[in-house]
C-alpha cells in the first residue's frame, strides 16, 4: 500500500482550492448540463452491429456527459484530485465494484439470447 | 502438567493480582457500558448479544433436528417447521456468523494489535452496536408476532406475494443488521489504514488483521446491495413495486443476482475473520511464524477480490445463461484455490515447531480438518456438472455447515479461549475445554457428516417429512446434534465460572508475540501507556525472547 | 489553518502535548483525525454508490427489455423541470464547494450564507420535485395507487406530449411495461430524494453550528465530510437525469 | 443384541439393509455424473488424508516434548507454488467435466420427446403429447430420451430426480427444459427441491420408468380424448386465434404452419428461432416478438390463459404442419368458448398409475 509511517507521510492538510476554480468548474457542468439536453433533442442516429443488436447513439453521449461531469465533480468539487492516493484508490474501488455488479448480470442477460437456453 | 506440555506461564497465584485500573474497572454503571466508546466494552456488548442470539439460533436447530428424528412432520405442522429453518438461518447468518468475530473478537484485538488506542471512529463502532440490537429487537419481535417462512434467502416471488408471515419486518431487520455490519468493517479499513503505531507497516501486521482487512472490503462494498434488494421486496409487498414480479414484467432471477452478489462474498465476511483467528493461534502454540506469511496474507485479499466474481454459481440450475454459467464455474473455481494455500500454510507452520496442543489449538486442528472438507466439498458445488445433481440437496446443507459451523463456529470458539485471558484476565479451565472442544468435533461430525451422504441420496434440503428410507442417517444427524448441543453448552458454563474463579492470566499467557500480549489483561482503557514504537515484524518468536531476557535483566 | 498544523506536529512529537479541542482523544496528531474521518466518509459513499448500483442494475436490465415503454414513459417527464432541477443541484454543489473553501480559509460569515444558499437550493430542488410527483399523480403516473395507463394505450390522449413527440399508441402488452418505467422513476428519484431530505435536515444543524463558529477553528473535518455527502447526492442526479429523462427524446 | 434394546436392534437392522451411498443409477447420465462425482470424492479424500497426515505427523514429530525449539522458518516459494498450482490443476479438471456434463444435461436431443411441466403451489403436472395428464407422478419409456419443458405458475420449484442426477428450477414466466434418458424400469422419487411454501416437502412425486410397451399400454390407459395439440387447437379457436392467424391473404396475422423451429426476423430486425419460449412470450408479450411485416396489433393474452392452456398453445402450433386445419376451423362455427383456459384443466386428465 502506498502510504507508509503516518507522520512522514502527513502533509499541510486539505489543499484549499480557489474559488475561481470552483466557479470554472460550476460553469463547465452547467454548459453540460445543457450539451446533454440539446443533444437528446437531436438523432445521432444508431450502428447497427448485427442483426436485432443496434447501439444507439444518444444514450452513449448522454452517459458520456455524464460522466465528464461526474470526473469534474469528483476531481474538483470533491478534491480527488488533491487528494492522497489511497482516496483515488478508493474511489476506484467503488467504480469497479459497480462495473462488476451491472457488468457481470447484464453479461447474463444478454448471453442468454445466445442459446434455447 | 509439566512445562514439555504447555506453554502456559502464569504468573505465581498467591500474588498475582489483577491489575486495578483496566477497561472494564474504569468507569462502573450501566450507563458507562450503554455510552461507552471503548473498542474493548463494545467487543464485549457485542459478545454477549451475539452469544444470545447463538443461543436462540442453535435451540431452533435443535427443534429442526428433533422434527427430522421421524419421516413425518408429526413433531410441528409444516408452517412452523418452515419459520423454524427460515428463523434459523437468519438468525445464524445475519445476527451471528457475520458479526461473530469481526464484532467481537476482531473488535477487541484490532486497535490492540496495531498499536492504537481505540478504532479509528468509537461513536460508529457504539452506532453499529446499536443498530445490531435494534435490528436484533426486530427480529425478536418478528418470532413473538408469529415468525417468517421465507427461507434466509428471501426468495421471490414466495416472499413478496405467496407467504403472509412478517417478511416486512424480517427484511427491515436485516436491512439494519447490515448497516450494523457495514459500519464495523468500515470502521476496521479505516483503522487498518489509519491508526497504526509508528513502525507498524503493512508487512508487519498479524496475518489476522489482513483477514478482517479482506472481509471488510467485503462488508463495505456487499451489503448495500441486499440493502437494497430489501428495500425493493419490502415495496414490493407493502406498495406492490414490481421490479421482481413476474407478473408485471418484473424479473425474480434479478433478486438472484442482487441477492447473491451480497449474499456470496457474504459467506467469506463469515469465513475470513475465522481464518485470521486460526492464522494467530496456530502460530502461538507452535511457537512459529506462520509459513509464508505474504501467501496468507495475499490469498486473504484474492479471496476478497475474487469472492465478487462467483456470486451466480448459487444459480446453475436457475436459467441463467450457460455462457454466464461457464465464466461464474471457472471464476469459483479460481477462489478455490487461495483456501487451498492457507490450508497447507497452517499444516507447514507446524512443520520443525515446538507445538503444544492447548484449547484454541485443538478447535485450531478441528478447524483446518473440517474446513478442508468444507471447502472441497464447495468445488464439487462450484462445477456445474454435479452442482445440478447436488445443489438444493442435504448436500449443500452440509457442505455451509461445514464451512460455516465446522470453519467459523470452531475459529470462533478457538478465538474466544485464545483471547479470554486477555479480555477477562482470567484463564479458562482447560482440562474441561479441552474436553468441550473433543466434544464439538465429534457431535459435529456426526451430525453434518450424514447429511453429506443424504444429500446424494437426493432428499431435498427444507423438508419437514421426508421419505422413510432417509430416516437412518437423519436419526443420526439428530443424534449428533445433541451431542453438539452439549459441546456448545459446556464453554458458556465454563467461561462464566472462570470469570470469577479461574486463574489469573498475567500479560501473556501464551507468550505470544501480538502487541496485544504485551499489554497487561485485561487492558488499559487506552491499551497502551505509550503508543509502541513497532521495530519487529507480526511472529517474531526471537524478538519476544530477547523482550523477556531485557525484563529479566532490569529486574535481576 | 497554520497553526492546527503546528499543533499537529507538536501532538506527534509526544503524546501529551496539549490538544485542540476537537481532537479526539484517541488520535495521535488532529491531522490524523482528519485522514482518517475522511477516509471513512469515502467508504460510506462507496456502500451508498453499491446501494444505488442495485438500482440501476434493475434498470440497465429493464430498461433494455421494455425499451418502447421506457420511451414513452420518459416523454411523460417534463425536461424543463428536470433540467431546472439539474442545474439548482449543480449550483447547490458549487455553493457546498465555496462553504467549504470558506470554511479552510476561516470566514465565518461566507460559510453561513454559502451553508443557507445551499440549503435554499436543495429545498428548491424538492420543491421542484414535487410539483413534478404532483404531476405525475394528476396523470395518474403513479404506478401501484393510482395508475392509468391510457396515455400510453392512447398518445392523443395527453395533447401537449404528443404535439411534442407523436408517439404511437403502444401495444397493451408494452403499454402494461411503462408501469415498471415508473416503479423504478419513482424508486430511483425516491431514494435520492430521501437522501436529500437526509441531507438537509444535516446541514440545518450545521448552519446552527456555523453561526455559533464551530467550523472556522481550523477544524474542516466536518464540512469537508458533509460537501463530500452533498456532491455525491449531485453526481447521483447526474446520472438520474439523463437515464430517466432524455430517452429517445429526437 | 435384540432382547437388550428391541429399538437398537430394529434401527441396526433398518440400517444395514437400507443403508446406500448413492441413489440407484437409472439414466444414462447418472453414471457419468458419478464418475465425476468419484473423481471428486477421490481428490477430497487425498487432499483431506493429505492434510491430516501433515498435522497429524508435524504434531507428533514436532511436539514440545520431542522437539522444544522451534526453528524459525520463513516460507517456500516452491512449496506455495505446489500448493498453488495442484488444486488450481485440478479445480480446472473438475470444471471441464463439469462444464461437459452441464452441457450434455442442459442441452436436449433433438429427436427427444417432449413432456410439459407445470409447477404450482404444491403439485407437479405433467402434460404428455397425447394429452395424458398426470399430478406428483410421471410416466416415462425406458431408453428414449425425454425433454421437460418446465414452468411454474406461482413462486420458484425445482423439478428433481435423484436417481436420473437431473434437476431443473421452474421458474415462473419462463421455460426451462432439461432432459433425460431412463435406463433402468422402477419407480424413483420425484422432489421439488426449490423452497415453495408451506406444503414444500409435499411436493414429491413418483417416476415411473415402463419399458417401451408397457408405457404404450399406460398411454392408452391414460388418454383423456384429446391429445394436448387438439386441446390447443380448440383453445386456439375459442381465443379467436384464426381472426387473423389464417391463410386468407389479407390475413393480419402470419400463418403459423411449420413456424416452430423455423428462424423467424422479427420487426425489430432480430433474428430468433421459433421455440418453445418464443412461442410463449409471443403469446404473452406480443409487441416484441412481432415477426417483420406485420402490424403489432396482436392483444397480449397475459392473465387469460392459465399456464397449462398456453401449453396446449403451444403443443398445437408446434404440430402444425399445414394450414389445411386452420382452414377447416375457421370454416366452422367455433366451438363455444371456454376461456381462462379452464378447458384444460378441466378435462379428466389425472390419472393414478
Amino acid at each position: 500500500m502506498s502510504e507508509q509511517n503516518y507522520e512522514l507521510e502527513h502533509h499541510e492538510g486539505p489543499h484549499i482550492v480557489s474559488p475561481f476554480l470552483y466557479l470554472a468548474i460550476l460553469l463547465s457542468l452547467l454548459v453540460a448540463t445543457g450539451l446533454t439536453v440539446w443533444m437528446s433533442f437531436i438523432d445521432l442516429g444508431e450502428w447497427r452491429i448485427a442483426p436485432g443488436v443496434t447501439l444507439f447513439w444518444n444514450p452513449v453521449v448522454a452517459l458520456a456527459i455524464a460522466c465528464t461531469k461526474m470526473m469534474l465533480v469528483v476531481l474538483f468539487f470533491m478534491h480527488v484530485k488533491y487528494s492522497p492516493k489511497l482516496t483515488k484508490l478508493t474511489v476506484g474501488a467503488g467504480l469497479f465494484t459497480f462495473i462488476v455488479l451491472v457488468g457481470m448480470t447484464m453479461a447474463d442477460y444478454f448471453t442468454r439470447a445466445w442459446g434455447r437456453w | 502438567m509439566s512445562d514439555a506440555v504447555t506453554i502456559v506461564n502464569l504468573p505465581d497465584q498467591s500474588t498475582a493480582r489483577i491489575p486495578k485500573m483496566n477497561y472494564l474497572s474504569k468507569e462502573n454503571g450501566l450507563l458507562s457500558w450503554l455510552l461507552t466508546g471503548d473498542h474493548k466494552r463494545i467487543a464485549t456488548l457485542y459478545l454477549i448479544s451475539i452469544t444470545f442470539f447463538f443461543f436462540i439460533g442453535g435451540a431452533l436447530a435443535g427443534l429442526i433436528r428433533l422434527e427430522l428424528l421421524t419421516p413425518q412432520s408429526d413433531l410441528v405442522a409444516t408452517d412452523t417447521y418452515n419459520k423454524l429453518f427460515s428463523m434459523h438461518g437468519i438468525i445464524m447468518v445475519f445476527f451471528f456468523l457475520v458479526p461473530s468475530v469481526p464484532a467481537t473478537i476482531g473488535n477487541f484485538v484490532i486497535p490492540m494489535m496495531v498499536g492504537a488506542r481505540d478504532l479509528a471512529l468509537p461513536k460508529v463502532n457504539l452506532l453499529s452496536w446499536y443498530l445490531y440490537i435494534v435490528a436484533g429487537g426486530m427480529m425478536i419481535y418478528t418470532m413473538a408476532a408469529g415468525g417468517v417462512d421465507t427461507g434466509w434467502t428471501f426468495t421471490t416471488p414466495l416472499s413478496t406475494h405467496y407467504v403472509n408471515t412478517h417478511v416486512i419486518t424480517t427484511g427491515l431487520a436485516v436491512f439494519v443488521a447490515g448497516f450494523s455490519s457495514i459500519f464495523t468493517g468500515l470502521n476496521f479499513i479505516v483503522t487498518i489504514h489509519k491508526m497504526r503505531a509508528p513502525g507498524m507497516t503493512w508487512f508487519r501486521l498479524p496475518l489476522f488483521v489482513w483477514s478482517h482487512y479482506a472481509a471488510s472490503i467485503l462488508m463495505v462494498l456487499g451489503t448495500p446491495v441486499l440493502a437494497i434488494t430489501l428495500v425493493l421486496i419490502v415495496l414490493e409487498r407493502t406498495i406492490g413495486i414490481g421490479v421482481f414480479d413476474p407478473a408485471k414484467g418484473g424479473d425474480p432471477l434479478l433478486f438472484q443476482h442482487l441477492f447473491w452478489f451480497y449474499s456470496h462474498p457474504a459467506v467469506y465476511i463469515m469465513i475470513l475473520p475465522g481464518m485470521g483467528v486460526i492464522s494467530e493461534v496456530v502460530s502461538t502454540f507452535s511457537r512459529k511464524r506462520v509459513f509464508g506469511y505474504t501467501a496468507v496474507a495475499f490469498s486473504s485479499v484474492a479471496i476478497a477480490v475474487f469472492g465478487f466474481f462467483v456470486w451466480a454459481h448459487h444459480m446453475f440450475i436457475m436459467g441463467i445463461s450457460n455462457y454466464a454459467a461457464l465464466i461464474f464455474s471457472l471464476l469459483t473455481m479460481l477462489v478455490a484455490v487461495p483456501s487451498a494455500i492457507k490450508i497447507f500454510n497452517w499444516a507447514f507452520t507446524l512443520y520443525k515447531g515446538s507445538i503444544t496442543f492447548e484449547t484454541p489449538m485443538l478447535y485450531a486442528f478441528g478447524f483446518m480438518g473440517l474446513f478442508t472438507i468444507g471447502g472441497m466439498t464447495g468445488v464439487f458445488l462450484g462445477a456445474t456438472g454435479t452442482d445440478i445433481h447436488l445443489t438444493e440437496t442435504y448436500f449443500i446443507v452440509a457442505h455451509f455447515h461445514f464451512v460455516m459451523v465446522g470453519g467459523m463456529l470452531m475459529a470462533f470458539l478457538s478465538g474466544i479461549h485464545f483471547w479470554w485471558p486477555k479480555w477477562t484476565g482470567r484463564m479458562y479451565p482447560e482440562k474441561i475445554s479441552q474436553l468441550a472442544a473433543v466434544v464439538t468435533f465429534i457431535g459435529f461430525n456426526l451430525t453434518f457428516f450424514p447429511q453429506f451422504i443424504l444429500g446424494t441420496l437426493g432428499m431435498p434440503r427444507r423438508y419437514a417429512s421426508y421419505p422413510p428410507e432417509f430416516q437412518i442417517l437423519n436419526v443420526f444427524s439428530t443424534a449428533g446434534a445433541s451431542v453438539l448441543g452439549v459441546g456448545y453448552l459446556l464453554p458458556v458454563l465454563y467461561l462464566t465460572w472462570s470469570l470469577k474463579y479461574g486463574a489469573i492470566a498475567g500479560n501473556n499467557p501464551w507468550q505470544a508475540t501480538g502487541l496485544e500480549w504485551q499489554v497487561q489483561s485485561p487492558p488499559l482503557t487506552e491499551n497502551f501507556p505509550e503508543i509502541p514504537i513497532v521495530d519487529h515484524e507480526a511472529y517474531d518468536y526471537e524478538w519476544l525472547e530477547r523482550q523477556r531476557e531485557k525484563e529479566v535483566a532490569s529486574v535481576g | 489553518m497554520s497553526d492546527s498544523t503546528a499543533v499537529a506536529h507538536g501532538a506527534a512529537e509526544s503524546a501529551h502535548h496539549e490538544h485542540p479541542p476537537y481532537q479526539r482523544h484517541h488520535f495521535e496528531t488532529v491531522a490524523q483525525q482528519f485522514d482518517a474521518t475522511n477516509f471513512a466518509m469515502w467508504l460510506f459513499l462507496l456502500t451508498e454508490v453499491m446501494f444505488f448500483g442495485g438500482l440501476f442494475t434493475a434498470y440497465l436490465i429493464m430498461r433494455n427489455w421494455y425499451y418502447p415503454a421506457f420511451v414513452e414513459g420518459s416523454h411523460q417527464l417534463n425536461v424543463g423541470w428536470g433540467t431546472a432541477n439539474t442545474g439548482v443541484l449543480i449550483l447547490s454543489s458549487f455553493t457546498m464547494a465555496m462553504g467549504v473553501w470558506s470554511a479552510e480559509v476561516r470566514r465565518k460569515g461566507l460559510l453561513v450564507l454559502f451553508l443557507c444558499i445551499t440549503w435554499i437550493l436543495g429545498m428548491a430542488f424538492l420543491g421542484i420535485k414535487s410539483i413534478e410527483y404532483t404531476e405525475k399523480w394528476e396523470k395518474h403516473h403513479v404506478p401501484g395507487i393510482h395508475w392509468s395507463e391510457s396515455s400510453f394505450l392512447n398518445p392523443r390522449s395527453d395533447p401537449e406530449v404528443y404535439k411534442e413527440y407523436h408517439d404511437k399508441p403502444l401495444a397493451p402488452d408494452m403499454a402494461d411495461k411503462t408501469e415498471m418505467y415508473f416503479f423504478l422513476y419513482f424508486a430511483m428519484t425516491g431514494m435520492h430524494a430521501l437522501h436529500m431530505i437526509v441531507g438537509i435536515s444535516i446541514l440545518t444543524f450545521m448552519i446552527i453550528r456555523a453561526q455559533a463558529g464551530a467550523y472556522t477553528t481550523g477544524h474542516v473535518t466536518y464540512v469537508e465530510n458533509f460537501g463530500l455527502y452533498w456532491h455525491f447526492v449531485d453526481i447521483i442526479w447526474i446520472f438520474l437525469f439523463p437515464l430517466l429523462y432524455l430517452i429517445s427524446r429526437y | 443384541m435384540s432382547h437388550i434394546s428391541p429399538v437398537l436392534w430394529q434401527f441396526l437392522v433398518k440400517w444395514l439393509t437400507n443403508f446406500a451411498l448413492f441413489p440407484p443409477e437409472a439414466s444414462k447420465i447418472a453414471p457419468q455424473m458419478d464418475e465425476l462425482y468419484f473423481f471428486m470424492v477421490l481428490v477430497s479424500l487425498v487432499g483431506l488424508t493429505l492434510v491430516i497426515l501433515l498435522v497429524l505427523s508435524f504434531s507428533i514429530l514436532y511436539s514440545r516434548k520431542r522437539h522444544p525449539v522451534a526453528v524459525q522458518i520463513e516460507g517456500s516459494t516452491l512449496l506455495e507454488a505446489t500448493w498453488t498450482i495442484i488444486p488450481l490443476g485440478l479445480f480446472l479438471i473438475m470444471f471441464v467435466w463439469g462444464a461437459l456434463l452441464y452441457f450434455r444435461i442442459y442441452t436436449p436431443p433433438a429427436n427427444a420427446m417432449n413432456i410439459y411441466i407445470v409447477g404450482k403451489q404444491w403439485m407437479w403436472k405433467a402434460e404428455h403429447p397425447g394429452g395424458q395428464h398426470e399430478i406428483n407422478s410421471l410416466h416415462v419409456p425406458m431408453g428414449e430420451p425425454i425433454q421437460l419443458t418446465i414452468i411454474s405458475q406461482d413462486v420458484f420449484h425445482s423439478f428433481s430426480i435423484p436417481a436420473f442426477r437431473v434437476k431443473r428450477e421452474a421458474i415462473p414466466g419462463r421455460y426451462t427444459s432439461v432432459w433425460f434418458e431412463a435406463t433402468t424400469p422402477g419407480t424413483y422419487h420425484l422432489f421439488c427441491t426449490q423452497y415453495c411454501g408451506t406444503e414444500h416437502s409435499h411436493m414429491i412425486g413418483d417416476v415411473v420408468v415402463l419399458s417401451r410397451d408397457d408405457f404404450k399400454k399406460w398411454l392408452q390407459g391414460s388418454t383423456s380424448g384429446a391429445s394436448l395439440a387438439q386441446n390447443g387447437e380448440r383453445l386456439f379457436a375459442s381465443l379467436s386465434c384464426t381472426a387473423c392467424h389464417n391463410t386468407r391473404p389479407d390475413a393480419r396475422g402470419p400463418s403459423l404452419a411449420n413456424v416452430y423451429g423455423s428462424r423467424l426476423t422479427l420487426s425489430s430486425g432480430q433474428q430468433i428461432t421459433a421455440d418453445d419460449a418464443y412461442l410463449r412470450e409471443a403469446i404473452l408479450n406480443p409487441s416484441q416478438h412481432i415477426t417483420q411485416g406485420y402490424a403489432p396489433i396482436m392483444p397480449t393474452y397475459q392473465g387469460q390463459i392459465s399456464e397449462e392452456g398456453v401449453i396446449a398453445l403451444v403443443e398445437y402450433i408446434k404440430n402444425l404442419d399445414s394450414d389445411y386445419r386452420v382452414q377447416q376451423t375457421t370454416a366452422s362455427t367455433t366451438l363455444p368458448v371456454e376461456n381462462e383456459g379452464k378447458s384444460t384443466a378441466t378435462t379428466p386428465g389425472t390419472v393414478k398409475p
